[in-house]
């Protein structure tokens, strides 16, 4: 009886092994299971998601203009400090001052990709852009101004 | 069992509780001397049973500490809060890792958090801050780290 | 050092076990005393990586704190961040739409999925095998696409507000999800193979890490760890919240106490996760994804408590409030930090290459632990 | 057809005729000591190479692909970052001992290369007790790696030379057993005889049943002597973060890295010689025509193929199973295979008594 016991022991430790084995030797022979991707090298046929949150940008139209306001929600809604909004005082036309964006200082080095900014702007003047290699080799180039040099305001948006 | 069934057993056990109201569960405040003797009846009095203490913080309201414990049976699913007013500048209470086990690592991070000494706890030592830390106790709310602290 | 630890006599070995580790999945440093290969105390250290989430929420406006929450347990963030957008909805009493809620459950469903499957490689390769975890990550990987899709994000997805969910759902989302369920089902068995059947792996896990039920329950453990005791423990089941008192599943007990009973939990706890995402993925309601809240929230004076079923276990948000915008305090009861409490208990008296096993299936998260 | 041991014999007859025979003796042993040198070194590389891409391919990942064509220049490239690290000798430790245990651990890899038949009539030194030469050289291993967690002075170190050297001790016994149960059907310990006494056929084969077990056994427990997965307890990363070389680096530890790979090989080279018949061409009974074309197949060729499918098997253990744990490894040993393989070794004997083989 123990050694009946014993050899089924031993039996059935041996084929638990085997079939591990197995499912290794299965990935070993069959190579189009590979799932590598090698970055670098496809970075032509990388496609992120189209929601992917990898840095706030502003966009801007044909004539420099963007919709930011300096309403400040955006600085408001950041938890980290991330953005920082300097406005400045416009003439328009009519002789009255108005107030606009000076600049848009964005720390990429403090952002978390929360999106909180994104969806706290009331005129859709910022954004997620999908670009994510963000290394660079001085920090200070990690502070962007997202509007860019000479863009004003588009029309119609307050 | 229900909120006002586990009042009356309370106030028969400890006529000082005091209850508060509007919470989702029964908040229960004693006195830190009444805290070990009561807590001990919580957990091993049959119909109570409270064996699962979920929660254990403290709470510092300026004036004084506040701590609280959350205790819920797993047998009959009721819960209990109950509260401790402790003394801000001289914080002792009496340590309940007899009665729940987990108590015993919860108030040491509540030690060196808030500052409250425990009394008769088996291994009072500093758990998450650094050995030899010495000055205030970070959770409090008049802690100030003017290096690592970033108002906004 | 000798003299703290007290318990110790000549012939003794102290060895550091972390904070740089390769078995401690992070920076928890364990003070291990040795008689030859036998454990004596386990005494862990914490505070390698607390960043004091609980003061900087103090700081933080209602709807900052919560993407802060995914940076405590991060292979359960959408259910942290769950828990805190629910705790603060229960104070303000907002009812979330119908879409938002089953959209809430199959994200966090998946993230559960997503969390075991990591576990699954990790705690095969803390016990030497290194190969499966190559393939929890390739099931891994699907779901994390899925997230990157929906929630623009991987790991940190900070998708859940008060109120509901921060956008809709990518229109691939069902068809990606229910592509997920059938390779799940077609590699599942692939685990039992590799890993749950092979006599060497069961007899590292047997009789390793015994925890007998009283003590789940005294030590304040929660999640697979108490479900692997026989303790029933499941906050989906005894507290549901959400949808989960309307689906079908089952909380998931093993009575064998050990290691292998816990493992198993996880394992099984997989297959319900996949039925529960079965019965909503075709039955997502239409409606809002979010409900109409303020600008800015303010919550009433009082304290709040919102407790959710992580992957790790019962994560707990208390919040107490002073009627402000920002909460006067938060506690985040973490499931890792009781279930590390455990580890001195269970590891005494075992092997050193036990010890792996058992932080393997207490399934530690050490920014979970430290906060 | 050229082969190794031509080339050997027309190395021997031009050193003979020009230079007088002290000369020439002394060249030769040069010679001979370059050659395993060079093949230590190219052994090395091959095999790790070998062993990354066998492990990328259970695992479903592409392995090294950068480094020359299909990444196989890899190691050499690994080499020369090793070469050029500094190799650090750590403050507490004994320095003398801690220089010294990765010679060792080469120089005993080394040694055991001498009985090895590459090929036929190719051997560096046929001595009539070749298998006891290995299997008593090979102990000397498990000095090498006591010293080095010795004298690393730190205490994961410690931990896993004391678990190897539990380890090697034990599982030597039933790695002797299973080679004599092959030495009780050739009668002899000599490497070049036991080969030849496969011309017929492999004892694999020939030696029914417990050959069979013998090679399980045998191949169960080289991996557990040359400290590979799933009996790898002496560096155990996850347990004792890398064993016994923790505090090793730079050439140092690329010289117990290589010793490991070459030992491997080795074991293997024993394993083909005694159970799957060395350089012996694979014969099946009458075929003639078959056999005829097996046997126009270099006989080195055909060593190396058997050598390196048990390096195959080895390492598809390695990349498959998790690892025991030490009081699990020393139950296998004394509790499963020694019975096993005594029991075994008894019923050899009477087989080769009673004649019961092909």
């Amino acid at each position: 009886m123990f050694l009946k016991d014993y050899i089924k022991e031993v039996y059935g430790a041996v084929k638990s092994l085997i079939v591990g084995m197995r499912r290794t030797g299965y990935y070993f022979t069959h190579h189009k299971e590979i799932i590598t991707e090698q970055y670098p090298d496809n970075r032509a046929t990388l496609k992120l998601a189209d929601r992917f949150k990898g840095e706030v940008v502003m966009p801007h139209n044909e004539n420099n203009e963007h919709r930011c306001t300096g309403c400040t929600a955006c600085e408001l809604a950041c938890p980290n400090g991330t953005i920082k909004v300097v406005t400045k005082f416009d003439i328009t036309p009519e002789g009255k001052k108005k107030k606009a964006i000076d600049k848009l200082v964005y720390h990429l080095e403090l952002c978390t990709m929360c999106n909180l900014c994104v969806t706290a702007c009331p005129s859709d003047a910022i954004k997620m852009a999908q670009t994510f290699e963000h290394s660079v080799y001085d920090r200070n180039k990690l502070t962007k101004i997202l509007n860019n040099p000479g863009s004003k305001i588009m029309e119609g948006v307050e | 069992m229900q909120n006002e069934e586990l009042k009356t057993i309370i106030t028969e056990l400890l006529p000082a509780a005091a209850f508060e109201e509007g919470g989702e569960w029964l908040n229960v405040q004693v006195e830190a001397a009444d805290l070990l003797a009561f807590a001990g009846q919580l957990r091993n009095r049959p119909d109570l049973n409270f064996d699962y203490l979920f929660c254990l913080t403290c709470v510092d309201w300026k004036t004084h500490l506040t701590m609280v414990y959350h205790l819920r049976s797993t047998q009959y699913k009721h819960h209990l809060v109950l509260k401790v007013k402790l003394n801000r500048d001289q914080p002792d209470v009496e340590t309940l890792s007899a009665i729940w086990r987990t108590a015993e690592f919860l108030e040491r991070e509540v030690y060196e958090m808030f500052g409250v000494n425990f009394l008769n706890h088996p291994d009072l030592r500093l758990l998450i801050l650094p050995d030899g830390w010495e000055g205030k106790n970070p959770m409090r709310k008049d802690f100030e780290d003017p290096i690592n602290m970033i108002k906004l | 050092m000798v003299e703290e630890l007290g318990k110790t006599t000549e012939g003794d070995l102290i060895i550091n076990v972390g904070p740089q580790h390769p078995a401690t999945h992070g920076v928890l440093h364990l003070v291990i005393t040795l008689n030859g290969e036998t454990i004596k105390n386990v005494e862990p250290h914490l505070g390698y990586i607390h960043r004091s989430i609980e003061k900087m929420s103090e700081s933080l406006t209602y709807r900052q704190f919560i993407y802060v929450t995914s940076r405590m347990d991060y292979l359960s963030a959408h259910i942290n961040n769950h828990a805190c957008a629910m705790c603060v909805e229960k104070g303000l009493q907002i009812e979330v739409p119908e879409r938002a809620q089953v959209i809430r459950v199959i994200m966090d469903e998946l993230t559960r999925i997503a969390s075991h499957e990591l576990w699954w490689g990790a705690m095969a390769m803390d016990l030497g095998a290194l190969t499966p975890f190559f393939y929890a990550f390739r099931e891994r990987e699907t779901i994390n696409e899925i997230m990157e899709e929906t929630c623009g994000a991987r790991l940190t997805m900070n998708y859940m507000v008060p109120g509901g969910v921060l956008q809709d759902l990518h229109p691939d989302f069902q068809r990606k999800v229910k592509e997920f369920i059938q390779l799940y089902k077609r590699k599942i068995h692939e685990y039992d193979e590799l890993v749950t059947g092979n006599i060497i792996f069961q007899n590292r896990m047997k009789g390793v890490g015994y925890l007998s039920p009283e003590d789940a329950v005294s030590y304040g453990c929660s999640g697979p760890v108490t479900r692997g005791s026989g303790v029933s423990s499941d906050i989906r089941k005894h507290y549901p919240y959400e949808i989960y008192d309307k689906l079908e599943f089952d909380e998931i007990l093993e009575t064998g106490c050990d290691s292998f009973a816990r493992y198993l939990v996880r394992i099984r706890e997989m297959e319900q996760s996949v039925r529960i995402i079965e019965q909503l993925i075709d039955n997502i309601p239409e409606g809002d994804y979010q409900a109409k809240t303020k600008a800015v929230l303010k919550l009433p004076k009082g304290e709040f408590y919102q407790r959710v079923e992580t992957a790790r276990g019962e994560l707990g948000v208390y919040i107490v409030s002073e009627g402000g915008t920002t909460p006067y305090r938060i506690k985040y009861r973490s499931p890792g930090f009781s279930n590390l409490s455990v580890l001195n208990k269970i590891a005494t008296g075992s092997k050193l290459g036990d010890l792996v096993a058992m932080m393997g299936t207490l399934d530690l998260v050490i920014p979970d632990i430290d906060r | 057809m050229w082969s190794l041991s031509q080339i050997a014999g027309s190395i021997h007859e031009w050193l003979s005729t020009t230079f007088n025979p002290t000369i020439a003796l002394v060249l030769e042993m040069v010679i001979a000591g370059v050659a395993i040198i060079g093949l230590f070194a190219v052994l090395g590389l091959v095999l790790v190479i070998m062993e990354r891409k066998v492990a990328a391919w259970i695992q479903i990942r592409l392995g090294p692909n950068r480094v020359g064509p299909k990444g196989l220049l890899q190691s050499a490239a690994d080499t020369v970052k090793l070469l050029v690290k500094e190799g650090m000798t750590p403050d507490g430790a004994d320095k003398f001992l801690f220089n010294l245990a990765p010679f060792i651990a080469m120089i005993v890899a080394m040694l055991l290369m001498a009985p090895i038949a590459f090929a036929k009539d190719f051997q560096f030194w046929d001595l009539n007790i070749g298998i006891l030469y290995v299997s008593s050289i090979s102990s000397i291993m498990v000095i090498s790696i006591l010293m080095a967690g010795w004298s690393s002075n730190n205490k994961y170190s410690l931990m896993g030379a004391m678990r190897s050297g539990a380890q090697i001790v034990s599982y030597e016994l039933s790695a002797g057993l299973a080679i004599l149960t092959i030495v009780v059907l050739t009668g002899s310990l000599q490497v070049s005889e036991i080969v030849q006494s496969q011309a017929n056929g492999w004892w694999l084969f020939k030696g029914h049943i417990p050959a069979i077990i013998a090679f399980v056994i045998f191949m169960i427990a080289v991996t557990a002597e040359t400290n590979r997965a799933p009996f790898d307890l002496a560096e155990a990363e996850s347990e004792l973060t890398a064993g016994f070389h923790t505090e090793y680096s730079g050439m140092k530890f690329a010289l117990f890295f290589l010793s490991e790979y070459v030992n491997v090989f080795i074991v293997c080279a024993i394993g083909a010689t005694l159970f799957l018949g060395g350089w012996m061409p694979f014969h099946i009974g009458n075929w003639e025509a078959f056999n005829h074309v097996m046997d126009y197949i270099p006989s080195s060729i055909w060593f190396f193929g058997k050598t390196f499918f048990l390096i195959f098997l080895i390492m598809w253990f390695r990349w498959t199973f998790p690892r025991l744990r030490i009081d699990q490894l020393l139950n296998l040993e004394w509790k499963y295979l020694l019975p096993i393989s005594m029991v075994n070794l008894l019923l050899m004997t009477a087989l080769a008594i009673l004649g019961w083989y092909f």
